[in-house]
C-alpha cells in the first residue's frame, strides 16, 4: 500500500533548515524509501521565513508535497503561515521554548501558546530545541534535535539515524559524531510516544536509487558527455548547475571558470567550442538576455554552443529565488534574426541528465547551439530517482581529423582550400579544428563564403541562409514527440498540455483526476501530453496527433507561451489554461482543482 | 623559414590607401616570420571594426567574432587548448569600447595572448564617431560641439590594474612595432600592444604626421621596463611628447599555469574515458 | 501622364556616389519632381561596389526602382554587374576614359569597350569624367560633371541645376560655386544631343514637400515629441537617427551622448526616463541583444522607454550595410519573462514620423516600453513626401504634479506613502518624479509591492503580474488595424501581406497586379494588407477581418514572421509567402513575379 | 536640521546580523544630515547585491536597478536633472565586475555623482563566490583550487583612468568613512569611495579584524591629496597594510557643465514649445 508522509520544517534562513531536511532524506533513502524534497528561501542569507518540504513515500515520486502532515515550526512566523491550511490530523512539531528561561540563547522566533492560536490540529508536540542542544553539548546541533524529533515521530528506528550520523560526520572526527548522536538522541526522546498516525516499514534497503536535483544532473550530464569547459557568471537558481561539477576538479580534465559578466561567459563557451572543447554554460533569464548576443555569433559560425537557462519569474530582477517557467519564447527567438537551435526541456532529473546529453550531441552533429530550459524548482528539487548515470565509453564529436579531412570532398589540393562552410545537402559543413593540420579554419560572424571569407553578395547570402536553415528537417525529426497519455479514447476528454518541469505534478494530477467522482459525474476524461523536446516543432507530425484535442495548457507563465507556440506552429488552439505565476512550484491538487474549475 | 609573404592571401583587402592598418599588418607578418610561425600554426581572433579585419586579408585561422568580445573568445580558445598562438587584433572602440570590460579581466586573468589595439582614436568602420580615446573635444559628426569625456588611457588602466606587458607601438615606426609586437608574443602572460594607427578617412587630428611630430621611443632614453613607477608616469605622459615602446614587463604566471589541470597537457588533449567518468560520479 | 525614371550611378565607395544621387534628388525636387532613392553600400569606407538608384517621377513614388532607365557606370564593376539586365533602350553613361591618355589622374577602373560586352543596350554616351573635371579646375568635381551630364541626358535645362549649385555651395564661397557651375557645365556638354526618350516636364516648382529618410522622420519624430536625451552606441543602420537630431543640438534643448556599449545606451536611457526627460536609443539587432536585459528593468520599473531597432540581415554581424525584417519575433518576445509593450512598424518616412510621436505617447500613457521598427531600407531611402512635420503645441507627459499628487488616493497624509505601484483598475499607476516633491518615489527590478519595496510574497507577486498585465487590454485598443484593400470581395482572392517597409513595394505590386493580364485570365483577384501597429495584436478584432482571407505572406526573412505572429494571435494560417532574404529592398515587380508563381 | 534617523524607515532590514553593511548605512545617513539633505531630496540608484540593497533599508528616492547598471542609469537620471543628489551604491561584483565597463565610462565622463562600492570581496547575495576584488588563491566552494585572477584594484584604475577623486574607506572606521563620503558628495564630477566591508557570512579571509590590523589612515601620515603620483603609488599598496582615505582629488568639469545646453539650467526644467520645435524643422 502508497503511504505518503509531507514534512514541512520552516524557519528562517541560516537556521539551517535544509540540513535537516537533507538528514532526513538521506535517512529515508537508506530505508529505500522515495523522498521528493524542495527549498522555499528568500533573496537573503539569514532571516526571513524558509522551509524545506518534505515528501516521503514507499513509492516513486514524481511532484512534491503541498499540505504538511507534519509540520515543524522552528519559529513563529512558521506557525503563522501554516497554521490556517494545516489537516486535523496533522502532527505539529513546534519550537517552544520556555521564554521565562533565564538563558541569553533562548530564541527570541520561538513559538508560544499564543501562535498556536486558529491552528486546525491537535496534535501538538512541544520541544525546546535550544535547550535540549546545549544539553546534548552545543547550540549548533539544534538541528540535529530537531531531526531526531521528526524521526521519532516518525516512527524510525534509532539505530538507522545513528548510523547515518555516524557515516555523515565521519570524516569530522569522533567527538562530532558523539555530539551529534547525543543530540539526536534528545530530540528523539523528546518525542516520547508521539507517533504520527500514518507510518512507514523502517529497514536498511541497499538500493539502486539516487537522490539528486536537475542542477547536478545537469552538470553530471554534461560531464557525461565530455563536456571540459564551464565558464558562468553566478545567478540563481543556475549556479547550482556549475556548483555540481567543481566537486570533480582535479577529478576529471576540467576548467570552471568565473566570467566578469555573461557576455564573456558566453563567449568564452563559444571560443572553447571553436577550439575544439565541449562547453556548457549555465545562467537564468537576465543573464540569457546578456547572452543572446553570443548566440547569434555561434549561430553565424556554426560553432557547437550548449546553454542552460534556469527559469525564474521576472521580469527584471524579479523573484531571485522562486521558479516559473516565462523564458520560453524568448529562448526559441532570441537574437536578432532567426537560425536554427535545439531548446529542450527535461521534466525530472533522470530527463535532464539525458536531454543534456542530446543537447551536446545535437549542438555538435548540426554546429547550432542547444538550450535546455530548468527552472528553480527542478534545478533545486531532490528527487529519488533509479540511478541514471549512463556514460557512453565514447562520445561522437562530428570533427574532422586530419585523415578524413584530406579525404573530404572539401580539401582540394592545397591546404587552405578547406572550406568551413561548404554547401551540403544537409546544411553541415565538415567541421575542423584551428591550428591541428595544414588548413586553416577561418570563420566570421558577418555573412561569409564557404572559405569563410566576407561576402555580402547577395546570393551568397541567399545560398548561405539556405544552407544554415536546411539542418532544420533533419533537426526536427531528432526532436522526440510529446508524451500523449489517455486512458481511451473518449468523448469529453481534456488533456493537462505542459512542458519541462511541470510534467510530474501533471501526471500526479491526471492519477488523481482518473480516480475523480466529479469529473466521473460529469462524465468527463482526461489525460496529458507533456512536452520535453520543444524546439524545432515537427508541425506535421505533432499535427494529427493533438488536432481535435482539448488541450488545457498547464504553465507556469502568464501568456501561456507553450500554448501560443502550438498554436504558432500548427493553427491548433488550446481550449483552456491553468496558469501558475506565484513563482511556487506546482503540486498536483492545484492542478485537480483548477482542471475541474476550468470545465465546469 | 617562414616568411612574411607566406601570409598574404587573395582576399580582397578593404582599406582606405594610406590606412596605418597596412604598416601594421606588414609588421604582423614580418614578426610571425622571424619568429618561424607558419600561418596554419596561428590563430587570430577579431572584433568588428577596421582593425578587427586585419587578420582577414592575410593567411591563419581565424575566428572573427563580435564587436568588443574578441578577448573573450579568445579566452575560451586559449583554455581550450593552450599550445594555440593566439593574437587578437581590436580596435579602440572594440576593446575600450564596447569591450572595456573584458580588457579588464583579460589582464586580471593573465591569460597568456597577444592583443594588438589598432588605436586610431576614432570609430572607422561605423565612419567616424568618437572613441574612448578620441581627445576632448574633438569634433565629428555625432559629436558636434565635441568630444565632452576624457580620453581612455590604456596603458595607465592596463598598469593599474596590474598587466604584465604592456608596450605602444606607432604604425609609423614599423621596426619598432615589429620589436614590441615580437616581445608580445614570447611572452608568457597578457601581453598588450597599443598601436598608434592613424585614420585617413576619419581622424583629421591624430594624423601620420601628428603622430612623427610626438612619438619618442623610450627605450632609445633608457627607460627600465621593469620600473612599475616610472612606467606609470611615462603613461600619464601625452601631448606635445607621446611616449613608446615597451614601458613594462614582469615575470608572470600565465592563466593556463594556475590551473592544476592544465598543468601537464591542453584541455583538449586529455582523452575520454566515459568508464573513468561514470566511476568518479 | 505618369512618367517614372530610374537612374543608376555605381562606383566605389569613396567615389561620391551619394552625392551624385542627391543633388539629383535635390533639382528633381525643385522642380517639384518624386523622387525615391535608394544607397546600396558595403561594410567599407573606400573601395568595393556601391551605387545610387534614384527612380523620379511625376507623381507620388512609393517603391524603389530596379532596373535603370538611365545607368551611370563610374567604373568596369558597375557595367559588369548591369549589363545582363539593361533593357534594350537603357541608356548607358559610361565613364570612358582614354587610358593611353599620358595622365597619371587617370581612373584605372574606368570603362572601356571591352566592358560593354554583352551590353543589351546600343545607347552608349561615353565621356571622361576625370579629363573633365580636370579641365574644369579639379578632380573633386568629377561628381559635378557626372551630374551635368546625367541632367543634359534627363533634359533639365541648365539654370535649373545652376540655381542649386550656387544654393548649395553658397557657405563655401563665390570660387567654389563657379567651379562647380563650370563643372556641370562641361559634363552637361558633353552629352552633346544626347536625350533620354523619356522626358519630364522640368520647370521651378514650390511645392509643401520634403525629401527625407525614415531614420530622420525618427529623429524628427523624437524631436516632436519633446524627447531630449537620445543616449546611443553608433551601429548601421540605426546610427542616421541619432545623426538626424545631432543638427538640432544647440537649438533645441537636447543631450546627444555616445554610451559606452549598447546596455549603457538603454539604462541611460532608462534612468532619464524616470528622473522625467522623453529619451530614445536607436539600435540595430545585435545592440538590440544587450538591451533585452534593459528592456526587463524598464518594463517591471514600469519606465517609460522608447527603442528604435533598425534592422539588417543576421544572425551575428550579418550584412551590416544591408536591409531585413528579421527581428520581429525576437522583440516582441525579448528579455525573460513575459510583460506589456508596444511594437510599432511604419512604413514610409511619414508614419514614422507618426509611429515615434505615437510610441512617446504610448510608452508614457502605459508606462511600457516601446519599440519601433525600421530596416535599413526605410531607414536610408530617400523619399519625397508631403511635409508632415506636425508638432502638437503641448505633449501629455501623464505624470502628476504637487497638486494631483496631493489630490491623489495613493497619497495620504504622509509624503512617504505615496505608492509608485498602487493597484488600479487600468493597471497604470500614478507617476511621480524622483526629487520633485515632498514625496518619495521608489522603484526596483525585484518583485515589489505597491510601494515599491522589495517583496517576495506569493500573493503580491500575482497582484503585480497582473496589474502590469491588466493594462494590455486598453493597449491592444491603442492598436490601429492593419490596413485591408481590395477592389472587391471576390472568390480566388488572394491578399499581399506585409508590414513594416515593405509597405509601399506592396501596394505598388498590388497596383500593378491589378493590370496584369495572367492573372485577369486566370480569374484572380489581388489585395493587400499591411500592418503598422503590431504588438499588442488585437486578435479578436482582428480575426473576423482576415478570416477565410488567403493570405500571401510578403517578409524579408526567412521564417515568414508575421506570418507565425497572426498564426500564434489567431490560429489562422496563412496560404503562401514571398520571402527575400538577400538583404536587398523589395521593388514591386518581385513581389508581382513572385505573386504569380506562387499562385500558379 | 536633518538628523540621521530621517532617513530610518520600517522596511525589515535583510542583511545578516554583523555585516559590515549596517556601518556604511549609519555614516551615509550621518552625512546626508551633515549636508542637512532630506531624504526626498537625495536620489538613490542601486545595482543587484547586498550592497545594493542599502536603500531599501532606509528613506529616500530610489531606482534600485539590474545588477552591474546603477551608475549606467544614475548617468541618465543625472543628464536630465543634474539637480538630483545622486548617490550609488554598489558591489564590488555589481560595480568592478558585471558593471566594469560603466565604471571605466564613468571616470571618463566625469559625471557629478557619488559612487559608494561596499567592497566585501566576495559575492554576497549570491552565496560567496569570488568577486573581481578577491584575493588570489581565496577558496570558496565555486572557486575550489581558489582564486586564480589577480584582484581587481579599483583605486590604481580609476586613477590610471583620469578620476578626479578616489577614496577608500572602512566600514569599521565610521567616522573617516562618513568624512569620505561627504567629501565625495561636496566634490564637483565623479566621487569614488571604495569601502572596505567585511561580509560575515562568506569572506572568512577579509574579516573585521583582518582590516583593523591592516588599515592606516594615509591623510594621518600627511598625504597631500594633490599629488597624483604618490596617489597611484599608495594604490598600489595592499597586504601588511592598507591604506585609506582620501587618495586624490582634483578639481574638474563635471559632465554637465561641459553640455552647452545644461549650462544655464536643468535638461528637464526646459519648457516644450512645439511652436518652436517645428520652427527648426
Ligand atoms: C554590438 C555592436 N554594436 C555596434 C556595432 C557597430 N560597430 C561596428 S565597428 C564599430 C566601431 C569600430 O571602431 P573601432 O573598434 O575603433 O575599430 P576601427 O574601425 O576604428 O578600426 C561599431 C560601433 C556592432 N557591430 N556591434
Ligand atoms: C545579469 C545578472 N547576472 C547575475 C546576477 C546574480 N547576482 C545577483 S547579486 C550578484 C553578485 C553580488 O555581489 P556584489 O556585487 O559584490 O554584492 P554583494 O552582495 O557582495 O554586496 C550576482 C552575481 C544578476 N542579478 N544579474
Ligand atoms: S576608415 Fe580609417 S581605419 Fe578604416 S580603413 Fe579607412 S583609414 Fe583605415
Ligand atoms: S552575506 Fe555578507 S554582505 Fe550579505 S548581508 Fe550577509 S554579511 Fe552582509
Ligand atoms: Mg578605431
Ligand atoms: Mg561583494
Amino acid at each position: 500500500m502508497r503511504t505518503n508522509i509531507t514534512v514541512k520544517i520552516g524557519g528562517e534562513a541560516g537556521q539551517g533548515i535544509q540540513t535537516i531536511g537533507s538528514l532526513l532524506a538521506e535517512v529515508c533513502h537508506s530505508a529505500g524509501l522515495f523522498t521528493f524534497s524542495i527549498d522555499d528561501f528568500e533573496s537573503r542569507i539569514r532571516g526571513g521565513h524558509s522551509f524545506n518540504l518534505l515528501r516521503i513515500s514507499n513509492e516513486q515520486l514524481i511532484a512534491p508535497g503541498h499540505i504538511p502532515d507534519i509540520l515543524v515550526a522552528i519559529d513563529q512566523r512558521t506557525m503563522n503561515l501554516n497554521k490556517a491550511t494545516l489537516l486535523p490530523d496533522s502532527l505539529v512539531i513546534l519550537n517552544a521554548e520556555n521564554k521565562s528561561d533565564s538563558n541569553a540563547d533562548i530564541d527570541e522566533n520561538s513559538c508560544s501558546e499564543a501562535d498556536l492560536e486558529g491552528c486546525k490540529s491537535d496534535n501538538v508536540l512541544r520541544i525546546s530545541l535550544n535547550r535540549l542542544a546545549k544539553e546534548a553539548g552545543g547550540l549548533i546541533t539544534a538541528n540535529t534535535v530537531a531531526a531526531g524529533c521528526i524521526f521519532a515521530v516518525l516512527g524510525t528506528p534509532f539505530d538507522m539515524l545513528k548510523e547515518l550520523l555516524v557515516k555523515k560526520f565521519k570524516a569530522k572526527g569522533e567527538s562530532v559524531i558523539n555530539l551529534n548522536i547525543t543530540a539526536a538522541q534528545k530530540g528523539y526522546e523528546a518525542a516520547g510516544t508521539v507517533r504520527y498516525h500514518k507510518q512507514f516499514d523502517w529497514k536498511p534497503t541497499k538500493t539502486d536509487r539516487i537522490v539528486i536535483s536537475g542542477a547536478k544532473a545537469a552538470g553530471l550530464g554534461a560531464l557525461a558527455s565530455d563536456c571540459r569547459f564551464f565558464p558562468f557568471y553566478p545567478m540563481s537558481p543556475a549556479t547550482g548547475v556549475i556548483a555540481s561539477v567543481v566537486p570533480y576538479s582535479g577529478k576529471l580534465p576540467i576548467v570552471v571558470e568565473q566570467a566578469e559578466d555573461e557576455i564573456a561567459a558566453v563567449n568564452m563557451a563559444i571560443g572553447a567550442s571553436f577550439a575544439g572543447v565541449r562547453s556548457m554554460t549555465s545562467t537564468s533569464g537576465g543573464g540569457f538576455c546578456l547572452m543572446t548576443e553570443g548566440l547569434g555569433i555561434a549561430a553565424m559560425t556554426e560553432t557547437p554552443l550548449v546553454i542552460v537557462d534556469s527559469q525564474r519569474p521576472g521580469p527584471a530582477t524579479g523573484l531571485p529565488t522562486r521558479t516559473a517557467q516565462p523564458d520560453l519564447l524568448f529562448v526559441i527567438n532570441a537574437s536578432q534574426d532567426d537560425f536554427p537551435r535545439f531548446v529542450l526541456a527535461p521534466g525530472t532529473p533522470s530527463e535532464t541528465f539525458e536531454s543534456v546529453k542530446k543537447a551536446f550531441y545535437l549542438s555538435e552533429k548540426y554546429q547550432v547551439p542547444a538550450i535546455i530550459m530548468l527552472d528553480q524548482f527542478l534545478a533545486t528539487s531532490q528527487v529519488t530517482q533509479q540511478n541514471f548515470f549512463k556514460v557512453d565509453k565514447d562520445v561522437e564529436r562530428f570533427i574532422l581529423n586530419e585523415d578524413n579531412l584530406k579525404a573530404s570532398d572539401s580539401l582540394s589540393q592545397s591546404p587552405d582550400t578547406y572550406k568551413r562552410y561548404s554547401i551540403t545537402d544537409s546544411g553541415i559543413s565538415p567541421r575542423a579544428l584551428p591550428c591541428m593540420g595544414n588548413i586553416m579554419v577561418r570563420v566570421t560572424g558577418n555573412e561569409h563564403n564557404e572559405k569563410g571569407e566576407i561576402s555580402e553578395d547577395a546570393k551568397n547570402k541567399v545560398n548561405m541562409s539556405n544552407k544554415r536553415n536546411s539542418k532544420l528537417a533533419a533537426m526536427k525529426k531528432e526532436m522526440e514527440l510529446p508524451e500523449i497519455i489517455y486512458p481511451k479514447e473518449a468523448d469529453n476528454q481534456f488533456f493537462l498540455t505542459g512542458w519541462g518541469s511541470s510534467k510530474g505534478p501533471i501526471i500526479e494530477a491526471y492519477e488523481i483526476l482518473k480516480l475523480d467522482e466529479r469529473a466521473k459525474e460529469r462524465g468527463i476524461n482526461f489525460g496529458y501530453i507533456i512536452f520535453k523536446d520543444i524546439w524545432p516543432m515537427d508541425a506535421e507530425s505533432l499535427k494529427p496527433l493533438i488536432a481535435n484535442k482539448k488541450l488545457i495548457m498547464v504553465e507556469q507563465n502568464s501568456n501561456c507561451q507553450m500554448g501560443k507556440l502550438i498554436t504558432q506552429e500548427t493553427g491548433i488552439i488550446y481550449h483552456a489554461s491553468i496558469l501558475k505565476i506565484d513563482g511556487r512550484p506546482f503540486y498536483a491538487q492545484y492542478i485537480v482543482d483548477k482542471a475541474l474549475e476550468t470545465i465546469s | 623559414m617562414v616568411e612574411p609573404k607566406d601570409y598574404d592571401n587573395d582576399f580582397e583587402n578593404k582599406w582606405c590607401p594610406g590606412c596605418g592598418n597596412f604598416l601594421i599588418q606588414k609588421a604582423m607578418k614580418q614578426t610571425f616570420a622571424e619568429l618561424n610561425i607558419p600561418p596554419e600554426k596561428i590563430l587570430f581572433v577579431s572584433g568588428i571594426g577596421q582593425g578587427g579585419k586585419t587578420p582577414h586579408f592575410m593567411k591563419g585561422n581565424l575566428f572573427h567574432c563580435l564587436h568588443g568580445r574578441a578577448l573573450a573568445v579568445a579566452t575560451g580558445a586559449k583554455i581550450a587548448n593552450h599550445d594555440l598562438n593566439i593574437v587578437v587584433n581590436s580596435g579602440d572602440g572594440d576593446c575600450y569600447g564596447e569591450g572595456g570590460n573584458h580588457f579588464l579581466a583579460a589582464i586580471r586573468r593573465n591569460i597568456d595572448i597577444t592583443l594588438l589595439v589598432h588605436n586610431n582614436q576614432v570609430y572607422g568602420l561605423t565612419k567616424g564617431q568618437a572613441s574612448p580615446t578620441s581627445a576632448l573635444g574633438m569634433v565629428t559628426k555625432l559629436q558636434k560641439h565635441g568630444v565632452t569625456s576624457s580620453p581612455f588611457n590604456p596603458l595607465a588602466t592596463a598598469l593599474g590594474s596590474g598587466a604584465g606587458f604592456a608596450a605602444r607601438g606607432f604604425s609609423g615606426e614599423p621596426e619598432q612595432l615589429k620589436e614590441l609586437i615580437k616581445q608580445a608574443m614570447n611572452y608568457r602572460g597578457f601581453a598588450l600592444v597599443d598601436i598608434l594607427q592613424p585614420c585617413v578617412s576619419f581622424n583629421k587630428i591624430n594624423t601620420h604626421q601628428w603622430y612623427k611630430d610626438r612619438v619618442y621611443d623610450i627605450q632609445s632614453i633608457g627607460h627600465d621596463p621593469s620600473d612599475l613607477a616610472k612606467a606609470i608616469m611615462l603613461s600619464l605622459e601625452w601631448g606635445e611628447r607621446i611616449p613608446t615602446g615597451l614601458f613594462y614587463q614582469k615575470e608572470s604566471t600565465p592563466f593556463h599555469s594556475r590551473i592544476g589541470v592544465l598543468q601537464d597537457r591542453t584541455l583538449i588533449s586529455y582523452p575520454f574515458d566515459g568508464e573513468k567518468t561514470a566511476a568518479v560520479f
